[in-house]
């Protein structure tokens, strides 16, 4: 096989082709695009989202969606912030540098590790929530997430009574918490990458993990060999909420800040993030390295286009670009399935 | 016994901490002359929800609406109905079209909000190298007169040096203004200084600096929320910066609408009431085919003050 | 022997019923809670607040639902149509308004049909990431002819006796805008439930291949409704215009998930197969008296919307369980009977 | 290892059994025995309840009666996880795979290899116990193979092996032949001899009787969820059987074809389609019942998909009635009076949740209006003849379509079709895993429909119908037509020979 028919059946040699394109060719236009350092920042920025297209990936493989996950990722992200803002406290410490004394004000509150498991365990509930809507409450998976989302913005707005968390209400480990590097690499990328492995493992090694893809590929099938459907269903959402409350205390951490409308709109570019990673919607197929190098793929786009130095009519042509590179990213995929499909027609010997 | 004066109090978008210090000033009003007040904003800044809010309260038949719109032009149909029911109109913060209000409250004049932002960038990065400028939206209509009057501002001769690259749009989402601050720091190495006339922008922007190494290498002032920039000032990867104080815009805002209520003034040019604490107020033209008042300068925030500051709005 | 109780999940299981309950359920809490403002006079005129711009977008989204399919652009289509008209009426120096109208409604059914064409020519794809995409196409095209400007100054008739006008009838003031979407109800609920062509649209969105089997235009079908949803999306973006007298790209932004929210509330399943266009009147009006209801009540946006998805959950969640119920009884009786067989 | 005589141990027996689904009685007090190391075949009328007694002895269904005696201990089969571990296999009649995933997972789906007691799935160890597995089937599929790529055949062959691959002590195959060819067929009948004379019992279902009786040792009847009865197989005779399973006696099975061949209606003239078949040239006449039969896969479906419109042939010409035609899709063919009886009755035929009435209408609707509206009594009316003229089975038009059997719903599908004043009918497999009744029934519908005038085109895999019923038949091997025969000239060897792949090692690509 030549090696250009093998890049084009292994999809995902095919995107990791389209994210260097991308890169060269904003990198054209503006060299800071493809330098390393950028990169790195990139990989780091995109973390969130690869995360979330992890989670999505679990739910998608059973046939369902979540469009709650941005509510999600609000309310875990608001109800660790009140807890952390409840608690602060601030230590002075005095240092004597050549005999100038200095204080140093560190916020401590509750411990990060407790906050985060918090956060994750928030977002778990409500994963479960909707799990227990879908896979018990047969109500359709759009339908239940989008009224979830509703709920779980109102939840946030309630226990929050309308008041945002600032960067004077967190707690030094908490700020800092996202602004590690270490090996050069963000702290949220090692988080991505423990979370990356930990659920290359789950779904490839480990027989509840490869069940997801027998729900999804057929349903009654799954059941008639006893495996619980509606359990294989009701566990993708939870891990989608777990990870969807991880990734809020990473993005509440990045930004700072944490209002009751946190990252309205985001799971629409998950979901995009899954579909060009070559994720079926519904159900049974997709994987796990399609969807890191989907999530990157829109990373490259985002971060490419406020580099690219546009001038004049420069927002609206961002946002055209943006929809744009999405859908010919599908629609090349389209194709390549098709043209893949035409040679195996030809290659039968009639 | 007469019934009470309602205000309907409508912002622009509901859990807003800038405007629950608007509610504030309305509720410090609202001890003194006595009157109700109810208040709500959209969940989503949209025009529509506000349409919705204010249909609301000609159900509800308040005595005048108080309103910071999300599209100047497109509550002035609904607020033109509500008029045409006796309610008297009053925006403030950000104004209506003249033909939909009686009066509007300005913080501050745009020309000078404008102005102190580009001197204050000016001052810091010593009148000399590249500045840009980090906005909302490209459709926010105050942001645009602002960032107009900064132009205009900065063709003065002591700017010659001082060259404005780009104007960037963070969309007011904090998420998107960090990407394009940073996207400012890796295109063009040579930044000096930023303007961020925006609260959301401004703390993104100060995010992003201190992300990247860049404190103190680029100055960045703008306009911000104290409770938000606090630690920012406080370690000095913004110097300063500016805003009004919303509790006095909503205070102000809440004493129009009474006066106008009471009939003591009509909203004409040359009418004066009486603002409480802040003292008298005179009605002045706005240029737009409606008037206005104003409330005073920005304020300017640092190091030293915030502290007073960051636990109020 | 049937007994009473076994009739009620039956009687649930219609929608109708269950929303018309809901609906007088909510009144009836609402007017005792405020019984100055919240009457059914009062009522009558929030109906063009919350029911006829989402109302008409939300009869497009009922097609293209019962297909099985879902459209995320329609929001984006309504601000671009609407934005065609304001353009080329230039406040009454451009094209004359009646052309001005044309040219929106056109301009929806393009949308439309650019839609239904990539859904057709890539079935691989979910329509979901189509018009996901086009959302963003549309809306940036109605960003690039208006900037940062708003085109308005509309003849009074339009953003005043169409807007806001009354008409008093049998004494009741109704909104002028009410009666268009109301005058639209019957004749859409005859064609798409007792004519054949919305026959088809049940018929493609239950089993698209059987369909096209037995001899339907499938694909035809499928644009059609797209189109269809575009022309509603337009003339929802047109009634949205005349209430706030202006257009500026951004209008009308999450509507989309509310004509999505009416559809499902009044019977349609994201599923495909399933609609009511009675349904979806019942739906808007349960919602306009609970928006309305809580709006007076709490002045707060997120309760509203909080309440929405809760009522949204509940009303396809309670007719699954007590069809489930239901089931568990009939086999229990059955059961029953064979035991003493 | 000796051949265990049947007769000795019972490993199953089934009392009193009874499953009711909302509003049917799918199994009404059933009783089954099975002996170590015995075939025993179950055969009933489509709707009998074959597979739900199946689901029932799996743990798929709750029987709301009965008790179930595994090897002397009473069991509560609670789920189907607990009839695996109880070793029982099965293999279901609609194919239970999983289209996404290797042929290797399909097999260890939930029998995952793992090393020992360690939770981690070992991939090497599974790919190379399903080639082995495979490779003792005779085949050579490949175990990364995407199981959705395969053909039918091949896709029943993995889930033959899924269920070896359990070395379950009872095996159950609902219709596994249905979609094999003859050939196949008997590699399985080997499988399942040897597997008996291992001491495995195997409970057999079957609308062919050429399988029973190849295979059986003993047969148990079932009609409308009832047990009739059980008897050694040597003690029966076809038309017994069938008398007990439809309950009364069926003179005729194959009804005699009376209608005269008249003029051309159909001309297909050497068709192509890239990768599905080559060079496929026939001609139908009116009243005349032509065959299109060859190994499954050989490309029949495709191309009828291709003439009826489905499809579109690349080059090639198709005259119907004299003219010129190119169809775009299906519901032109009909409009110009081709029909198509689709493959797949459940997915391509039927409105599954829709009503009886409104699925037999479907396809005519514009006949049932009254001043441009639906007219509901029109409808009943219409679809009313249509069931007395199949002798649907179903309480009312009303029920919807899932709830009836796959017989009848093959029926309604043939209904909807007769609705629409075709003149050419093309059937692709009428009566794949129909019963006897409803089978003969359909023959009978296909006499009157030639003596009308009607060209009927029958894709067909099975030889005695094609033997029967056809003037003529077409038979294919590998998308290309191999042979014409008329009917002097028929002969089970001819047909078979014709459609045998040339070569062997492109009979198993293929
Ligand atoms: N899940 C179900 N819910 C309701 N009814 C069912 C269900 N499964 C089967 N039935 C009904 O139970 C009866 C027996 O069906 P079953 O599938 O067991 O018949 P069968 O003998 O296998 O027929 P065939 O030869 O067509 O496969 C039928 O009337 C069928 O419609
Ligand atoms: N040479 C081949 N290699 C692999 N797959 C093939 C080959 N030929 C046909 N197929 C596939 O096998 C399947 C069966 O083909 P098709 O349905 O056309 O055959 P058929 O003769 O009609 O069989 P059936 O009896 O099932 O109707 C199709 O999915 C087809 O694409
Ligand atoms: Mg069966
Ligand atoms: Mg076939």
């Amino acid at each position: 096989m030549s090696f250009l028919k093998k890049l084009v059946r292994n999809r995902e040699a095919g995107l990791t082709l389209v994210i260097i394109l991308l890169v060269l060719l904003v990198g054209l236009r503006n060299p800071a695009f493809a330098s390393l350092s950028n990169l790195q920042f990139i990989l780091g920025d995109t973390s969130i989202m690869i995360i979330l297209a992890l989670g999505m990936l679990c739910v998608l493989l059973v046939g369902s969606i979540d469009i709650s996950i941005s509510a999600i990722m609000a309310l875990s992200a608001m109800t660790a912030g009140i807890l952390m803002k409840n608690n602060l406290g601030l230590v002075e410490t005095t240092t004597l540098v050549e005999g100038v004394e200095t204080a140093l004000a560190i916020k401590t509150s509750t411990p990060l590790i407790v906050l985060i498991l918090l956060a994750m365990g928030v977002g778990a509930a409500c994963g479960l929530v909707n799990g227990l809507l879908i896979a018990y409450g047969k109500v359709l998976p759009i339908v239940a997430t989008l009224g979830l989302q509703y709920i779980i913005y109102g939840l946030s707005h309630l226990v929050s009574s309308g008041q945002a968390i600032y960067r004077k209400d967190m707690s030094e480990s908490f700020i800092q918490f996202t602004r590690h590097n270490l090996l050069g690499f963000n702290s949220k990328v090692w988080i991505m990458l423990g979370t990356f492995l930990l659920l290359y493992f789950f779904i490839t090694y480990l027989r509840s993990g490869r069940r997801l893809y027998a729900v999804g590929s057929n349903r009654e099938a799954a059941q008639m060999s006893g495996i619980d459907t509606k359990r294989t269903t009701l566990m993708a959402h939870v891990i989608m909420g777990a990870l969807a409350g991880l990734a809020g205390m990473l993005y509440a951490s990045h930004d700072n800040k944490v209002t009751q409308d946190m990252a309205m709109g985001y799971e629409m570019y998950v979901i995009a993030a899954c579909v060009i990673g070559g994720v079926s919607v519904t159900g049974g197929f997709g994987k796990i390295l399609g969807v890191l190098l989907g999530a990157l793929a829109i990373g490259v786009i985002n971060n490419g286009l406020t580099m690219l130095r546009l001038t004049g009519n420069s927002e609206f042509w961002k946002k055209a670009i943006q929809g744009a590179v999405i859908l010919i990213a599908v629609v090349t995929n389209v194709y390549i399935k098709r043209g893949h499909e035409k040679r195996v027609l030809r290659e039968r010997r009639l | 016994a007469e019934e009470p004066i309602t205000i309907g109090v409508v912002y622009k978008q509901s859990g807003n901490p800038f405007f629950e210090a608007g509610v504030r000033g309305f509720d410090e009003a609202s001890k003194e002359l006595g009157f109700t007040f109810i208040h709500n904003g959209p969940a989503d800044s949209s025009n529509e929800g506000q349409i919705q809010i204010i249909e609301g309260y000609i159900q509800q038949e308040v005595d005048a609406i108080a309103i910071s719109a999300n599209d100047a032009a497109g509550v002035v149909s609904v607020l033109q109905t509500a008029m045409d029911k006796g309610i008297k109109v009053v925006s403030w913060d950000s104004k209506v079209e003249a033909a939909g209000r009686n009066l509007n409250v300005d913080p501050s004049v745009a020309q000078n909000i404008g102005r102190v932002q580009v001197e204050e960038i000016a001052k810091q990065i010593g009148y000399e190298g590249q500045i840009a400028i980090l906005s909302a939206a490209a459709t926010h209509d105050n942001q645009n007169t602002w960032i107009a009057y900064m132009k205009e501002e900065l063709e003065k001769p002591e700017y010659d040096k001082i060259e404005l690259v780009t104007v960037v749009y963070g969309d007011d989402l904090t998420d998107k203004s960090y990407q394009e601050m940073q996207g400012l720091i890796n295109s063009y190495p040579d930044l000096k200084g930023v303007i961020s006339p925006t609260t959301v922008g401004v703390a993104a922007a100060a995010v992003a600096i201190k992300d990247m190494g860049m404190s103190g290498k680029i100055k960045l002032t703008g306009l911000g929320l104290p409770s938000e920039m606090a630690d920012h000032l406080a370690d000095g990867t913004c110097e300063a910066m500016f805003l009004w104080n919303p509790i006095d815009l909503g205070y102000a805002a809440a004493y129009a609408s009474i006066a106008m209520v009471k009939g003591d003034i009509t909203g004409a040019v040359g009418e004066k009431f009486d603002a409480g604490r802040l003292g008298e107020r005179e009605i002045m033209d706005a240029g737009d085919g409606g008037t206005f008042i104003l409330v005073g300068d920005p304020f300017r925030f640092t190091g030293e003050n915030i502290d007073d500051w960051k636990n109020v709005y | 022997m049937v007994r009473f109780t076994d009739k009620i999940p039956a009687f649930f299981k219609r929608r109708e019923w269950l929303l018309f309950g809901l609906i007088v359920l909510t009144f009836l809490f609402f007017n005792v809670q405020e019984p100055n403002n919240y009457t059914l006079v009062k009522l009558l005129n929030q109906t063009r607040v919350y029911m006829v711009d989402v109302g008409f977008m939300a009869l497009g989204m009922l097609l293209v639902l019962i297909l099985g399919d879902i459209d995320i652009s329609v929001a984006a289509i309504a601000a671009l149509s609407a934005t065609v008209m304001g353009v080329t009426y230039k406040a009454g120096q451009g094209l004359p308004f009646g052309i001005s109208i044309v040219l929106m409604l056109v301009t929806g059914v393009l949308c439309g049909l650019v839609n239904g064409l990539l859904v057709i020519r890539f079935k691989e794809l979910f329509p979901m990431i189509i018009t996901l995409a086009t959302q963003t196409l549309y809306r940036g095209i109605a960003y690039i002819i208006l900037k940062d400007q708003s085109a308005g100054s509309f003849p009074t008739w339009f953003s005043k006796d169409l807007g806001y006008g009354l008409v008093n009838i049998f004494g009741l003031d109704v909104p002028v805008m009410l009666l268009c979407l109301l005058a639209v109800f019957p004749l859409y609920h005859l064609w798409l439930h007792h004519t054949v062509s919305g026959h088809r649209y049940f018929a493609t969105g239950t089993n698209l291949t059987a369909s096209r089997f037995s001899g339907i235009h499938t694909d035809k079908i499928k644009l059609s409704a797209f189109m269809l949803n575009g022309l509603f999306a337009a003339i929802a973006g047109f009634f949205l215009t005349s209430r706030t007298g202006s257009v500026k790209y951004t209008i009308g932004t999450g509507f989309e998930m509310q004509a999505i929210a009416v559809a499902v509330l009044g019977g349609a399943s994201t599923s495909g197969g399933k609609g009511s266009v009675v349904g979806l009147l019942l739906a808007l009006v349960l919602l306009t008296a609970l928006k309305n209801g809580l709006m007076l009540l709490y002045n707060d946006a997120f309760i509203l919307n909080l309440s929405v998805g809760l009522l949204l959950i509940l009303v396809v969640l309670i007719p699954n369980l007590l069809g489930m119920l239901n089931k568990y009884r009939t086999v229990r009786r059955q059961r029953l009977e064979l035991a003493k067989t | 290892m000796s051949k265990s005589t049947p007769g000795q141990e019972l490993m199953l027996n089934i009392d009193g059994v009874s499953k009711i689904f909302p509003g049917i009685k799918a199994l009404d007090d059933v009783h089954f025995t099975l002996k170590k190391g015995e075939i025993h075949a179950l055969i009933g009328e489509n709707g009998a309840g074959k597979s739900t007694f199946i689901k029932v002895l799996t743990g798929v269904h709750q029987p709301d009666s009965g008790t179930l005696t595994l090897k002397g201990r009473s069991i509560v089969m609670s789920d189907p996880l607990v009839a695996q571990r109880h070793g029982i296999a099965a293999i279901y009649q609609h194919l239970a795979a999983y289209p996404h995933l290797s042929v290797a997972e399909n097999i260890f789906m939930c029998n995952e290899q793992r090393a020992g007691q360690s939770p981690v799935i070992s991939w090497k160890q599974t790919h190379r116990k399903a080639r082995e597995l495979l490779d003792s089937l005779g085949s050579t599929i490949s175990t990364s193979a995407i199981m959705g790529e395969l053909s039918v055949a091949q896709q029943q062959i993995v889930e033959i092996a899924k269920a070896l691959s359990q070395e379950a002590d009872i095996l159950i195959m609902d219709e596994p032949t249905a979609a094999l060819s003859k050939k196949e067929s008997e590699e399985l009948y080997a499988i399942a001899r040897r597997l008996r004379d291992k001491g495995t019992s195997i409970i057999l279902i079957s609308h062919r009787f050429e399988d029973v009786y190849s295979l059986a040792d003993r047969v148990t009847v079932l009609r409308d969820g009832r047990y009739i009865g059980t008897w050694d197989i040597q003690d029966t005779d076809e038309g017994m059987l069938v008398n007990h399973m439809v309950g009364r006696s069926i003179d005729q099975f194959f009804p005699q074809k009376t209608a005269p061949i008249g003029e051309e209606l159909l001309k297909v003239d050497s068709i192509s389609r890239l990768g599905h078949f080559k060079d496929v040239s026939f001609t139908l006449h009116a009243g005349e019942i032509l065959g299109l039969t060859g190994l499954v896969g050989a490309g029949r479906t495709e191309v009828v998909e291709a003439i009826c419109g489905v499809t579109k042939p690349d080059s090639g010409s198709v005259t119907l009635l004299g003219r010129d035609v190119h169809f775009n899709r299906p519901g032109q063919a009909l409009a110009e009076g081709l029909a198509l009886l689709p493959e797949d009755r459940q997915k391509q035929g039927l409105l599954l949740p829709w009503s009886i009435e409104d699925n037999i209408t479907l396809s005519n609707l514009k006949t049932c209006r009254s001043h441009r509206f639906i007219s509901r009594k029109t409808i009943q009316d219409k679809a009313e003849q249509t069931i007395k003229r199949l002798n649907i089975k179903a309480r009312s038009g009303k029920d919807t379509a899932d709830s009836l059997s796959g017989g009848n719903q093959q029926k309604v599908v043939l209904g909807k079709l007769l609705d629409a004043n075709a003149r050419v009918m093309v059937m692709d497999e009428p009566t794949k895993g129909v019963d006897v009744g409803s089978k003969a029934a359909i023959y009978q519908i296909m006499c009157e429909l030639a003596l009308q005038g009607f060209g009927i085109l029958m894709v067909s895999s099975e030889m005695p119908e094609v033997l029967a019923m056809c003037d003529r038949a077409v038979v294919m091997r590998q998308g290309r037509v191999s042979a014409i025969i008329d009917r002097a000239d028929f002969s089970p060897e001819g047909i078979l020979k014709a459609g045998m792949p040339l070569t062997k090692e492109a009979e198993v690509s293929a």
